[in-house]
């Protein structure tokens, strides 16, 4: 595998996008070679421009690129040849946007990252009822391979294309993963809570997500068949009516914790569960396992612990009372829920040390 | 005229001057229905095709 | 009853003491005859002094009181007078002390209301389990009244002394309370994920309050037993296997929201939920119901709506896929969850509109 990827961002305008290179610009292996932006205003401009943080890392331009408009071909026309020529490019749009996007550059044949949710859905009616559209290209998911190393390290590895998971999904899908493998559990069903930060909402302007009105809520959000649920049951293999989630935005800016709830037919004790987490996550690099029954700092689960790196925290423990084990975890839901899964699933399709990069980013625990 | 809502039960205040296809709102359960038919005082509604702008993240 | 009631607060320095004293300085029935505190370098001091945001509002001085120091019997002396001569006082102390100063002045006559744990669980086994200690008066536990005034209007309107109920219960007993209404459900259990703000910490220093590490978490702070919970099995009158709870710390300074998840038997309706929560709350003057299908601003309960004010809001949704429902609350932890309470059982106490001066904190919106 060559040293030095060439790699390119659509969509770099976007949070995704500004957390996508504020990983790559300091990646060992990765050359920049273009990141795009719909808006003509910031065709040409410095990268800094638009993302200040970013002075004196990278020298690189935004390119115009936008499918839907006819009268940039010739802006268009650069950006695919510049697909053409990179190893890997990774998708940062909206759902949608993103399946006409691969849908028109898979004949170029580079390898593709996409972080939409467009082909993480194996079942194309799942796609339907969750983002209610047909699927522009259902054919083209089976050609995905779901973007969680943790499940699914040996597929990316051989994958050209990868979709990477939602964040909120990420989250329950790391905690509840190990009790899928706990034999005594049989049928179980789980609920979840899931406390995001408001980064989660996007660049976009929103009355929710203005500061006045996002400061100090508490603001269930999601109540049931939230889209990312689909997820969750697909790479937990469980049944729609076993797993159900409702969503909370809390006051924080980065950040994801998620509680699940199970109340199993039979007693599970402390010690199977430390088994399976740590027979699910004993090798991983990027899972830490908190579940100390002493109370203190760090003995389960917060975003406070991760926040800024590639961790996701996983934990859990046992009410004896009502007969119901928790399983817990804690992550950025820019990072690990986003970007951290993109670039991991990268550096493992060019063959190189899984945490290239990812390992220095260090969580910083005063950091709102 | 007082209707029953047909989603929640609360009472939807029907104007007197109400006419067919009207949107009134249920004040509890904030449902929208259309009203479908009115016979003197009997007012029958059914639900409006209506797209709440979603608050999500 | 005589217009003017005169009262008194046990412990004006603490968070319950200072919101008790934002509320009575402008009742229009109380004139606030004491204000008292533990610290030497307090006593005689004007209010204002400690609560600066209550300059002009009062010219009340601290008065030294500590039953516990032998050598303070003068001081002790003169604040036992005033008790006496008094004809309410609000205890605002720890629990364990709470206890002490009731044996000590129960023989004043004077109505007490307290806001500590000490005398809210009728069963004294249940208070040694959760404060691990024998209480101080077992004896006195059955003359206090549960300051619940939605579910014991009644006996709290005739009652000498008054116990009001901890933040996090209150917000789950209004959530849960409706649902043992419903015939259908039977022998539910309900599992409460509750997010709470700072202030609950109260005054006292410590890490987990420290400003730059209590910013930013989402930190799961008591994992099962908590101490609130007897009280809501108490109030719902259910098994302590049938509630269980876990309590986060999330980014707000004021609030509580909680959100308890039920998987009846048998399907139970909207329909059924709106009937149970009108005939439970349609008349209460702070209780709002909020369960409205489309989603939007004030859909559900969220603190966002009730800051500043008494109002505790309640909602439900029922989620067919996984045959779930719902019930959430959203509460100011240091009005209705706290000294709300405690006015509103006062003002019952002695005969006054329920609503005197806490009909005035009118909800503000843009306030963090």
């Amino acid at each position: 595998m060559a040293h030095l990827i060439e790699a390119g961002i659509i969509g770099a305008t976007g949070y995704t996008g500004l957390s996508l290179l504020e990983v790559l610009v300091r990646h060992p292996n990765i050359e920049l070679k273009f990141a795009t932006t719909r808006r003509g205003d910031l065709a040409g401009e410095y990268i800094y421009r638009e993302h200040p943080n970013l002075l004196g890392l990278t020298e690189l331009q935004f390119s115009l690129f936008d499918l839907g408009n006819e009268s940039l071909k010739d802006a268009n026309d650069r950006v695919l040849r510049l697909i053409g020529d990179s190893d890997v490019v990774f998708l940062a749009v909206p759902s949608g946007a993103s399946a006409n996007i691969v849908k028109e550059i898979r004949r170029l044949g580079t390898r593709i990252i996409d972080t939409s949710a467009d082909f993480r859905l194996k079942d194309p009616d799942a796609y339907r009822r969750f983002y209610e559209r047909e699927h522009p290209c259902p054919e083209l998911l089976k050609e995905f391979v779901y973007g969680l190393p943790e499940l699914h390290r040996e597929d990316i590895r051989k994958a050209k294309y990868v979709a990477c998971p939602g964040c909120n999904s990420t989250a329950m899908i790391l905690a509840g993963y190990p009790l899928t493998k706990i034999q005594g559990l049989g049928n179980f069903r789980i609920v979840y809570d899931v406390m995001t930060g408001s980064s989660e909402a996007g660049a976009e302007l929103s009355r929710s997500s203005h500061h006045a009105e996002r400061t100090g809520v508490v603001r269930p959000y999601s109540l049931k068949e939230h889209r990312h649920l689909a997820e969750v049951r697909q790479e937990l293999g469980m049944e729609p009516s076993r797993v159900c989630a409702t969503m909370f935005a809390v006051g924080m800016v980065r950040g994801v914790e998620c509680i699940g709830h199970v109340f199993p037919d039979q007693p599970i004790g402390e010690k199977e569960l430390w088994r399976a987490f740590r027979s699910a996550y004993g090798e991983e690099p990027f899972i830490r396992i908190r579940a100390r029954k002493v109370p203190g700092p760090g003995s389960l689960p917060d975003p406070k612990f991760v926040r800024g790196s590639n961790y996701c925290d996983v934990g859990f423990f046992v009410d004896e009372v009502c007969g119901r084990i928790c399983v817990l975890s804690a992550l950025d839901n820019l990072l690990k829920g986003d970007v951290g899964n993109a670039v991991q699933s990268m550096n493992l399709m060019f063959g190189l040390d899984e945490g290239t990069r990812l390992r220095d980013l260090v969580p910083s625990y005063l950091y709102e | 005229m007082k209707v029953k809502c047909p989603e929640c039960d609360g009472d939807i205040n029907v104007p007197d001057d109400a006419v067919l296809g009207e949107i009134v709102s249920c004040p509890d359960c904030g449902q929208e229905f259309e009203i479908h038919k009115i016979q003197g005082s009997h007012v029958e509604l059914k639900p409006a095709e209506v797209e709440g702008e979603d608050w999500g993240e």
